[in-house]
C-alpha cells in the first residue's frame, strides 16, 4: 500500500523501492534503538533500585543521543595486526543481516516492507546471515577473545536456529502459511484468536492446542533469545571471560553499528514471537477505527499494537537479562540439544496429531 | 460425526496401545510409573471405542465403513491395506478394549512387586494392539500380520515367567501349535490371493458371489475355507490343536483372562465369523463337527481336573467349541452373542480364580482349598454369578446365548439329520454345570482342606475386586435384552448383529440357506428358508427347557457329589477307572502327539541322517578320488605351459607399468586435470556443438 | 521423569527470579540525584579541615600530632610592643603565623590534629567535594597575612633578633669575665633552634 | 537482448569452470571442498533455470532442493574426514597426503 | 524489464567475480568469505528465476550452514597464530589451459543449442507446488534423503569427535 502510494508519488518503481526500503531504518530502527538503549538502562537501573541516567533530558531521555554523538567523535581504532578489509566489512554485514530482517516484518496491514509468501522463513534465514558477519569480525580482529567469542556465537546461533525453526514449523503446519501477513490476518478479531490461545475458530482443537502452543511459545522465546546473544545466553560476549567477545577490538562508529544491529535483532525476534503467537499487528480488542468509522486510523492502530507487543517482548528480554546469570558453554549447548530440540520435536508431533484428529 | 471421523477414531484406537507399548518397552526399566501410562492409553482406547461403538450402532447401523489405501504396487497387483468398521467389529472392539482395560487395572494390583512389572504392561499393550488390528482389518493380509503378532505377544505373555521351565515350555508349545494352524491359514490366504489377486474381504466375497471360485470348483472354495479355518483351529484351540491352551495357564492369571477369555481365542471365532459368508455347506459341516468334538472332549476332561485354572481352561475350549459348532450349523448370530457374553463371564471367572490363587498364596489345587466363601465374599459372589452364566441359568447372559446355540443346533439337526450335534451340545451343558459347581463347591463351600492357608486367606485389594464386579455385572442378561428368556428382544440381535449374506453358490450351500423368496436378500442379510425359521422357532422352547434341565441336574449332581457327599466320588472313580483315567489324563492327547508327531519326526530325521552318511558321502568320496587324479595331471600342465604364459604377461606389464607410473602421482587433482583434457579431446572428436 | 521435572523446575525458578526483579522495578530507588540532592551528613563526620586563623596562636601542636605530616606551620615572633590581637577565649597571641598549609592529598582525616589544639581553632567541616585537576591545588593555605606582611614581619623579627643579638653581645662582652661562657652559647643555640621552626 | 535462459546457463557454466579450477589447483582440502560447492551451485542454477524456462514444471526446483540437502550432508562428512586427516597427518594439503601412490 | 536485466547483471557479476576470488585468493579465509558472496549472488539469481523457496533454502543451508562449517574447518585445521592463512596452489598452467578450453566448449555448447523455451507465467507461490511434489511424486526420495542427512550428520559428528 505504501509502495503504491510512493509509486504514484515518484512515478518510478526504483525510487519507490529505495525510499520504501529506507523506511524501517529511519522511521523505526534508529528511533527504536535510541529508545531501547535508554529503556535498557532504565530497566536495569530500576531493577537494581537505582535511577539510571537522569541528567540529559527528562529522566535521561536524550542520553543515548549524547552517547551516539560521543561515539561519532571517537577515534576509529584499527590495530596494526587486524585484517583490515574484513575488519571494516564485518560490522556492515552484521548490520545488513539484521536490517534485512525488517523487510518482511509486518508492522501493520498497510506496511510490510516486502509482503512475500515466505516471510517467516525469510526472517529466519536472513537472521542467520549475522553469523557470517560475527565470525568475520572475530577472525579479522586477530584477537583470541574475539575469535573465541565469534566461534561461540556461531555455534550458538546455528544450534538455536533448529528449535526456532521447529516451533515455527509447528505453527506453519497448523496455519498452512509462511506469510506473515496471512498469519496476522488469520489471528484477527479478538485476542482469543491468537495462536497462543489455540488459533482462530472454535472447536475442541483450540483448547487442546493451548498447552502445546504455550510450550512452543516458551521454546521459541528462549531460542530466539539465544539467537540474539542476550543474557542468559550471552556467552559470546561474556564480559568476565572474553572482555567483549567479537567486538572487543571495535570502537567508535563500527562499535555503534554492532550495537545498533543487536538492538535491531532484539526487536526482530520479538516481532517474530509477536507475529507468530500473539496475533501480529492485530489488536486484541478490535479497532477504534472500526468503531468510529475512520478507516485511516486502523493501520496506525495496528502499528501501535505491533510495536507495543514487540516492545513488551523486548522488555521481557531486558527483564530476563537483569534476572538471570549467564550460562556456561556446556550448559548452553545442553539446553539446546537436550531440552529444546527434543521437546519441540515432541511438541510438533503432538500438535500434528491433534490437528489430524 | 462422519464416516471419516469414525475411521480416524478407529486408527487412534488401534495405535494407542502401540504407543503405550513402545513407551513402556523403552522406558519400562527406568521409570517406575509406566504402568500408569499403559493403563491410561488402554483406558483412552476403551473410552474412544465405546464412543465409536455408540456412534456406529446408532447412526451408521446399516453401513459398512471401509477405508483403504494402496500399500504396494507389484506389477498389476496392488495390495490394499485398510480398516473395516461394521457392527460386529465395533462390538468386538468394545469388548476387547473393555476386557483389556479391566485386565490392566486388575494386573496393577495382581502383578505388584514383580521384577518385570514394566515389561509385563508393555506386553499387554502389544497384545491389545495386535488384537485391535485383527478386529479392524478389512483384508486377509493384515489379518494374518496381526494374527502372527497376537501369536507372538501371547507367546511373550504365556512365557512371561520364563525362569520357570514349565512356563517357557508352555509358551513355546502355544507358539508352535499355533504355527501349525497358521500354516493352514496361510495356504488358504495364498489360494484366495492367487485366485482373486487381492486380500480384501469385500472384493473376495463379491467375486465369489459373482461366481469366480478357486480352481473353478466349489471343492476349491471348500478347501480354501477349511484352510483358513485351520488358523481358527490353532488360535481358538479347537479339537486337534487344543493342547496348548491348558498348558498356557502357566502364564500370569490376568493374562489367562485376557488371552483365553476375550481376545486371542475369540480371534479364531471372529475369523470364522468374518469369512462365514464364503464357507460352503461341506466346510460348515466339518466346522460344526470339529466344534462339537471340541465342545464335548474338553468338557469331559474338565470333570476330573484339580487345578482351578486348568478346569477353566478346558471349559474355555468347550465353550469355544460351542461357538464354532454354532457357526457351523448356521446360527451365526448366537455364536457371536456367545462370543461376547462368554468373553465377559469367562474373564470374570479367570480373574476370580486369580483372586483365589492370590488369597491362597499361589495354591492352585482345588482339593486343597475350601470354605473360602467367608473369606472372599466379593470374589465368591462374582464367581458364582459368572458360573451361573457359564452354566446357562436364566437371568444370565450365558443362558441367552447358550440357549440360542442349542436351539440353532436342534433346528439344524431336524433339517439335516445330524442329531449327534445337539446331543453333544446338551450333554456339554450338563457337564459344564457339573464341573463348574464342583469347582465352586470345592473352592468356596466345603470344609477347608488346608487350615493354615485358610487362616491367612484374605479378600483381594480393591483394584482387583472392582474389575470382578464390573465383569460379573456384565454377565447379567440386562445388557443384551430386556426379556431374560428371549434374546431376540434386545437390540443386540434384532438390530446390530445380522447373519451376513452368503456369497457361496447356491448349490454348495446348506439347503435351508437358500432364501425363501429370491431377491429378498438385500441389506447384506440372508433370510434362511421358511422351514429353517419354523424349525428354529419350534426348537426354541424345547431347547430352552432341556438345557435348563440339563444345567440344573448338573448343578444338582455336583451338590450331591461334593456338598452333601451322598455319592462317594473316589469309589465312583474306581468303578469307572478307564473312563476316569481317560478324562484325568486329558484323553492322552499330549502322549499321542509325543508318540506320533514328535517321535515320528525324530525317526525321519534319523533315517535322513543315515542316508546322508552312507550314500551321499560315499558318492562324494568317490568323486574326490577322481578329482585327485585329474588334478595331478592338470598340475603338471599348469606348471609348464600356463605359468610360462603368465610370467611373460607379468614381465610385459611390468614394462608397461614403468611407463605409466609416471602418470600416477597419487594426487586426485592431477587425475582430474587428465580427465578434463580427455573430455576436451572427446568433445573435439565428437563435436556436440 | 527426572528430565521433565528438571525442565519444569528450571522454568519455575526463572519465573520466581523474574518475580523478584519485577517487584524491584517498583521499589523506590535508593540512589539520589547527588549533586542536586545531598544526604545530610552525620554528626562528627570527618571531612576537610578548616583552621580559624583568628584563633590560631601558632602553637604547632596540630602539626606535631599529625601522623602523615600534612600540616606545615611557620611562625614568627611578634615584636614585644606589637599587638597581635587576642583569641576568642581571650588569650593573647604571641606569634605571627606566616605559613599554615594543609596538604589534603596527604591528609588521612584521622582528626588527631583537632584534639590537641588549645584554642579549638582547627576543626572538621562538612565539605567533602574538593577534587582538583592539579595535585598542588589540594595544598590549602590558611594564612591570613598577605605576602608583604609576612616579609615585613620576618624582617621585623630579624631586626629584633639582630638587635637582641647585638644587645646580648654587648651584655656578653660585659659579662664575659663574670658569667659562664657555656650558658651564653646555649642560649644562642636555643634561639637558633626556635628560629628554624 | 533480454535476459533469458542462456544468460543463466552461461553464468552457471562459468561458475562450474571456476569450481573445477579451484578443485584442480588448490592444495588445501578445504579449498577443494569450496570448489565442489561452487560446482554444486552451478548445477543448481541450471536446474532452477530449466525449471523456469523449460517444461519440467517444478521438478527442477525439487531437484535443486535435493542437491542442496546432499551438499549439506557432503560438506559435513567431508569436514569430519578432513579433521581426522588433520589429526593423522597434521596437514590438510592434499599434495602432501599421497599415500594412495604407494 | 530493464530493472530485471540490471539486477540480473548485478547478481551475475557478484557471483562470478566473487567465485573468481574464491578460487584465486591465497588467503583461505578470504576465499571462504568470498564464497559467502558467491552464495548470495546465486540466491539472487534464484529469486530472479522465481524460485523464492529455493533461494531461501540456499540462504539457510549454504550461508547459515555450509559456510559456517567451512569456516570452522579452516579454523580448526590451521594454526591461527596470525591472520595470514595461506594455501598453496599447483599445476596452475595445465589447469588454466584445460579449464579454459573446457569452458569455451561448454559456453559454445550452451549458446549454440536451440533450447526449447516456454514463456511460462511467473508463478505466484512455489511452496505449495514444491511441497506437493515432495510429498507425492518424490516422497521416497525425500524420505531417503532425510535418512541420508541424518546418517551423514551422525556419522560426521562421531567421526569428528574421535
Amino acid at each position: 500500500m505504501i509502495y503504491d502510494y510512493l509509486y504514484k508519488l515518484t512515478g518510478s518503481e526504483i525510487w519507490a523501492g529505495v525510499i520504501q526500503s529506507f523506511f524501517p531504518l529511519f522511521l523505526f530502527i534508529l528511533p527504536f534503538a535510541l529508545f531501547a538503549v535508554w529503556l535498557e538502562r532504565k530497566v536495569s537501573a530500576h531493577m537494581q533500585d537505582r535511577l539510571g541516567p537522569m541528567r540529559v533530558g527528562y529522566h535521561g531521555a536524550l542520553q543515548t543521543i549524547a552517547d551516539i554523538l560521543k561515539l561519532l567523535q571517537k577515534e576509529d581504532i584499527v590495530a596494526t595486526e587486524n585484517d583490515k578489509p574484513l575488519f571494516n566489512l564485518a560490522p556492515v554485514i552484521v548490520f545488513a543481516g539484521s536490517y534485512a530482517v525488517f523487510a518482511a516484518i509486518p508492522f501493520s496491514g498497510a506496511f510490510i516492507g516486502s509482503n512475500i509468501d515466505l516471510g517467516l522463513f525469510f526472517i529466519i534465514a536472513v537472521s542467520g546471515l549475522v553469523v557470517a558477519g560475527i565470525l568475520m569480525a572475530g577472525w579479522a580482529s586477530n584477537n583470541k577473545y574475539s575469535l573465541l567469542g565469534a566461534m561461540r556465537s556461531a555455534a550458538q546461533i546455528i544450534s538455536y536456529e533448529i528449535p526456532t525453526i521447529i516451533v515455527v514449523l509447528t505453527i506453519v503446519m497448523i496455519t498452512g502459511t509462511l506469510s506473515l501477513y496471512k498469519l496476522s490476518e488469520l489471528q484477527s478479531g479478538y485476542f482469543w484468536n491468537w495462536m497462543i490461545f489455540g488459533g482462530p475458530g472454535p472447536g475442541l482443537h483450540k483448547f487442546l492446542f493451548i498447552p502445546f502452543m504455550f510450550i512452543g511459545f516458551i521454546i521459541l522465546y528462549i531460542s530466539t533469545l539465544a539467537e540474539v546473544n542476550r543474557t542468559p545466553f550471552d556467552i559470546p560476549e561474556a564480559e568476565s571471560e572474553l572482555v567483549a567477545g567479537y567486538h572487543t577490538e571495535y570502537s567508535g562508529m563500527k562499535f555503534a553499528m554492532f550495537f545498533l544491529a543487536e538492538y535491531a535483532n532484539m526487536f526482530a525476534v520479538s516481532a517474530i514471537v509477536a507475529a507468530v503467537f500473539f496475533g501480529g499487528y492485530q489488536s486484541p480488542f478490535g479497532y477504534l477505527g472500526n468503531a468510529f468509522n475512520l478507516p485511516w486510523l486502523i493501520p496506525i492502530e495496528q502499528f501501535f499494537w505491533f510495536t507495543a507487543k514487540g516492545l513488551f517482548f523486548v522488555f521481557v528480554q531486558m527483564w530476563l537479562r537483569w534476572t538471570l546469570p549467564r550460562l556456561r558453554v556446556d550448559q548452553l549447548m545442553a539446553v539446546c540439544w537436550k531440552y529444546l530440540i527434543p521437546i519441540s520435536f515432541v511438541n510438533l508431533i503432538i500438535v500434528g496429531l491433534i490437528s489430524v484428529l | 460425526m462422519t464416516e471419516s471421523t469414525l475411521i480416524k477414531l478407529a486408527i487412534v484406537i488401534l495405535f494407542l496401545p502401540l504407543i503405550g507399548f513402545i513407551i513402556a518397552i523403552f522406558f519400562g526399566k527406568k521409570v517406575k510409573y509406566t504402568y500408569v501410562l499403559e493403563v491410561l492409553t488402554v483406558g483412552a482406547a476403551f473410552i474412544l471405542s465405546a464412543f465409536l461403538a455408540y456412534e456406529k450402532l446408532t447412526n451408521f447401523v446399516d453401513r459398512e465403513i471401509i477405508s483403504e489405501f494402496t500399500w504396494i504396487n507389484i506389477g498389476s497387483v496392488s495390495i490394499q491395506l485398510g480398516m473395516l468398521l461394521d457392527n460386529i467389529s465395533v462390538i468386538m472392539i468394545f469388548t476387547v478394549t473393555l476386557v483389556s482395560l479391566v485386565v490392566h487395572v486388575y494386573s496393577v494390583a495382581y502383578m505388584k512387586g514383580d521384577k518385570l512389572y514394566g515389561r509385563y504392561f508393555a506386553y499387554l499393550g502389544l497384545f491389545t494392539f495386535s488384537m485391535t488390528g485383527i478386529v479392524f482389518t478389512h483384508n486377509f493380509l493384515m489379518m494374518y500380520i496381526f494374527w502372527e503378532l497376537v501369536g507372538l505377544s501371547s507367546y511373550l505373555l504365556i512365557g512371561f515367567w520364563f525362569e520357570k521351565k514349565s512356563a517357557s515350555d508352555a509358551g513355546k508349545k502355544a507358539f508352535i501349535v499355533n504355527r501349525i494352524g497358521d500354516i493352514g491359514m496361510f495356504l488358504g490366504i495364498l489360494i484366495l490371493f492367487l485366485t482373486y489377486n487381492t486380500f480384501s474381504f469385500d472384493t473376495i466375497f463379491s467375486q465369489i458371489s459373482g461366481g469366480v471360485l478357486p480352481f473353478g470348483t466349489e471343492t476349491g472354495l471348500t478347501i480354501a475355507g477349511l484352510l483358513i479355518f485351520c488358523g481358527a483351529i490353532g488360535k481358538s484351540a479347537q479339537f486337534p490343536l487344543h493342547v496348548w491352551l491348558p498348558d498356557a495357564m502357566e502364564g500370569p492369571t490376568p493374562v489367562s483372562a485376557l488371552i483365553h477369555a476375550a481376545t486371542m481365542v475369540a480371534a479364531g471365532v471372529y475369523l470364522v465369523a468374518r469369512v462365514f459368508t464364503m464357507l460352503t455347506g461341506d466346510a460348515l459341516l466339518i466346522i460344526a463337527i470339529i466344534g462339537g468334538l471340541s465342545a464335548f472332549i474338553p468338557a469331559t476332561i474338565a470333570l476330573t481336573q484339580n487345578d482351578i485354572k486348568k478346569v477353566l481352561a478346558y471349559s474355555t475350549i468347550s465353550q469355544l467349541g460351542y461357538m464354532i459348532m454354532s457357526l457351523g450349523v448356521g446360527a451365526y448370530v448366537f455364536a457371536f452373542l456367545h462370543l461376547i457374553t462368554h468373553a465377559f463371564f469367562k474373564a470374570c471367572l479367570f480373574l476370580g480364580s486369580g483372586s483365589v490363587i492370590q488369597a491362597m498364596h499361589h495354591e492352585q489345587d482345588i482339593t486343597k482349598m475350601g470354605g473360602l466363601r467367608k473369606k472372599l465374599p466379593f470374589t465368591y459372589v462374582t464367581f458364582l454369578v459368572a458360573s451361573l452364566a457359564l452354566s446357562g441359568i436364566p437371568l444370565t447372559s450365558g443362558f441367552l446365548s447358550k440357549d440360542g446355540i442349542l436351539a440353532g443346533t436342534t433346528a439344524f439337526a431336524s433339517l439335516t439329520g445330524h442329531w449327534l450335534l445337539p446331543v453333544a451340545g446338551f450333554s456339554v451343558a450338563l457337564l459344564t454345570a457339573f464341573y463348574m459347581f464342583r469347582l465352586i463347591i470345592l473352592t468356596f463351600h466345603s470344609a477347608p482342606a488346608d487350615q493354615h492357608k485358610y487362616e491367612h486367606a484374605h479378600e483381594s485389594p480393591k483394584l482387583m475386586v472392582i474389575p470382578l464386579i464390573v465383569l460379573s455385572a456384565l454377565s447379567l442378561f440386562i445388557w443384551f435384552t430386556p426379556n431374560p428368556l428371549n434374546p431376540d428382544a434386545g437390540a443386540f440381535l434384532s438390530k446390530w448383529v445380522k447373519t451376513p449374506e452368503i456369497s457361496v453358490p447356491e448349490n454348495a450351500r446348506y439347503d435351508f440357506m437358500n432364501s425363501a423368496v429370491a431377491g429378498e436378500s438385500s441389506h447384506h442379510e440372508i433370510i434362511y428358508s421358511e422351514e429353517y425359521t419354523e424349525a428354529l422357532h419350534g426348537a426354541h422352547v424345547p431347547a430352552m427347557i432341556i438345557s435348563l434341565i440339563m444345567a440344573l441336574s448338573g448343578i444338582g449332581l455336583a451338590f450331591l457329589f461334593y456338598q452333601y457327599k451322598k455319592v462317594n466320588v473316589d469309589k465312583l472313580a474306581e468303578k469307572f477307572k478307564p473312563l476316569y483315567k481317560l478324562s484325568y489324563n486329558k484323553w492322552y492327547f499330549d502322549e499321542i502327539y509325543q508318540a506320533s508327531f514328535v517321535a515320528g519326526t525324530i525317526g525321519l530325521s534319523r533315517l535322513l541322517a543315515w542316508f546322508d552318511n552312507k550314500i551321499i558321502d560315499g558318492i562324494v568320496n568317490g568323486s574326490a578320488t577322481v578329482t585327485k587324479w585329474f588334478s595331478n595331471f592338470s598340475g603338471t600342465f599348469d606348471n609348464v605351459i600356463v605359468d610360462g604364459i603368465v610370467n611373460f604377461v607379468a614381465y610385459f606389464s611390468g614394462i608397461l607399468g614403468l611407463v605409466f607410473r609416471k602418470f600416477q602421482t597419487g594426487k586426485v587433482q592431477t587425475y582430474i586435470v587428465f580427465v578434463i583434457f580427455s573430455i576436451v579431446i572427446l568433445l573435439f572428436l565428437f563435436k556436440p556443438f | 521423569m527426572q528430565y521433565f521435572s528438571e525442565a519444569i523446575k528450571s522454568l519455575w525458578t526463572v519465573l520466581v527470579g523474574m518475580k523478584v526483579t519485577f517487584k524491584h522495578l517498583f521499589v523506590p530507588s535508593v540512589t539520589i540525584q547527588y549533586p542536586d540532592i545531598k544526604l545530610a551528613l552525620p554528626e562528627r563526620e570527618r571531612n576537610r579541615l578548616y583552621v580559624n586563623m583568628d584563633d590560631c596562636i601558632g602553637c604547632d601542636q596540630c602539626a606535631r600530632a599529625c601522623p602523615v605530616n600534612c600540616i606545615t606551620i611557620e611562625t614568627v615572633k611578634g615584636l614585644p610592643d606589637e599587638d597581635l590581637g587576642k583569641t576568642s577565649s581571650g588569650k593573647r597571641k604571641a606569634l605571627w603565623v606566616t605559613q599554615f598549609d594543609i596538604d589534603f592529598a596527604k591528609c588521612c582525616y584521622c582528626q588527631l590534629c583537632v584534639f590537641p589544639c588549645p584554642t579549638e581553632c582547627i576543626y572538621m567541616t562538612d565539605v567533602y567535594e574538593f577534587s582538583e585537576y592539579e595535585r598542588s591545588d589540594l595544598n590549602f593555605s590558611f594564612v591570613t597575612l598577605t605576602p608583604e606582611e609576612i616579609t615585613q614581619k620576618k624582617e621585623n623579627f630579624a631586626k629584633l633578633e639582630s638587635e637582641k643579638a647585638r644587645l646580648k653581645a654587648e651584655q656578653a662582652a660585659q659579662k664575659a669575665e663574670t658569667a659562664a661562657k657555656v650558658s651564653a652559647e646555649k642560649n644562642v643555640a636555643d634561639q637558633s633552634g626556635k628560629k628554624e621552626k | 537482448m533480454n535476459v533469458g535462459l542462456n544468460h543463466f546457463l552461461i553464468v552457471s557454466t562459468i561458475l562450474f569452470s571456476f569450481g573445477i579450477f579451484g578443485i584442480v589447483t588448490r592444495k588445501n582440502a578445504v579449498m577443494v571442498l569450496m570448489g565442489i560447492e561452487l560446482i554444486l551451485n552451478a548445477a543448481n542454477i541450471n536446474f532452477v533455470a530449466f525449471a523456469r524456462y523449460g517444461s519440467f514444471g517444478y521438478n527442477g526446483q525439487v531437484m535443486a532442493l535435493f542437491v542442496i540437502v546432499l551438499a549439506a550432508a557432503e560438506a559435513a562428512i567431508a569436514l569430519a574426514i578432513l579433521l581426522n586427516i588433520y589429526k593423522t597427518f597434521t596437514t590438510v594439503n592434499v599434495d602432501e597426503i599421497d599415500r594412495m601412490k604407494e | 524489464m530493464i530493472i530485471y536485466d540490471l539486477i540480473f547483471y548485478l547478481f551475475a557479476a557478484l557471483t562470478i567475480v566473487s567465485a573468481f576470488f574464491v578460487v584465486t585468493l591465497r588467503n583461505i579465509v578470504y576465499s571462504a568469505f568470498f564464497l559467502l558472496f558467491t552464495f548470495l549472488g546465486v540466491t539472487g539469481l534464484y529469486v530472479l528465476l522465481a524460485a523464492d523457496f529455493i533461494a531461501i533454502v540456499q540462504l539457510v543451508v549454504y550461508v547459515g550452514g555450509i559456510l559456517i562449517l567451512l569456516l570452522f574447518g579452516v579454523m580448526l585445521t590451521n594454526r591461527i597464530t596470525n591472520v595470514q592463512v595461506k594455501s598453496g596452489t599447483f599445476q596452475i598452467l595445465p589447469a588454466v589451459i584445460g579449464v579454459g578450453i573446457f569452458t569455451g566448449i561448454l559456453v559454445a555448447t550452451m549458446t549454440n543449442t536451440k533450447w526449447r523455451v516456454l514463456e511460462s507465467e511467473i508463478p505466484v507461490t512455489t511452496v505449495y507446488n514444491i511441497g506437493t511434489l515432495l510429498l507425492q511424486d518424490y516422497v521416497v526420495v525425500f524420505e531417503l534423503l532425510g535418512i541420508l542427512l541424518l546418517v551423514a550428520l551422525i556419522g560426521a559428528a562421531s567421526m569428528a569427535r574421535r
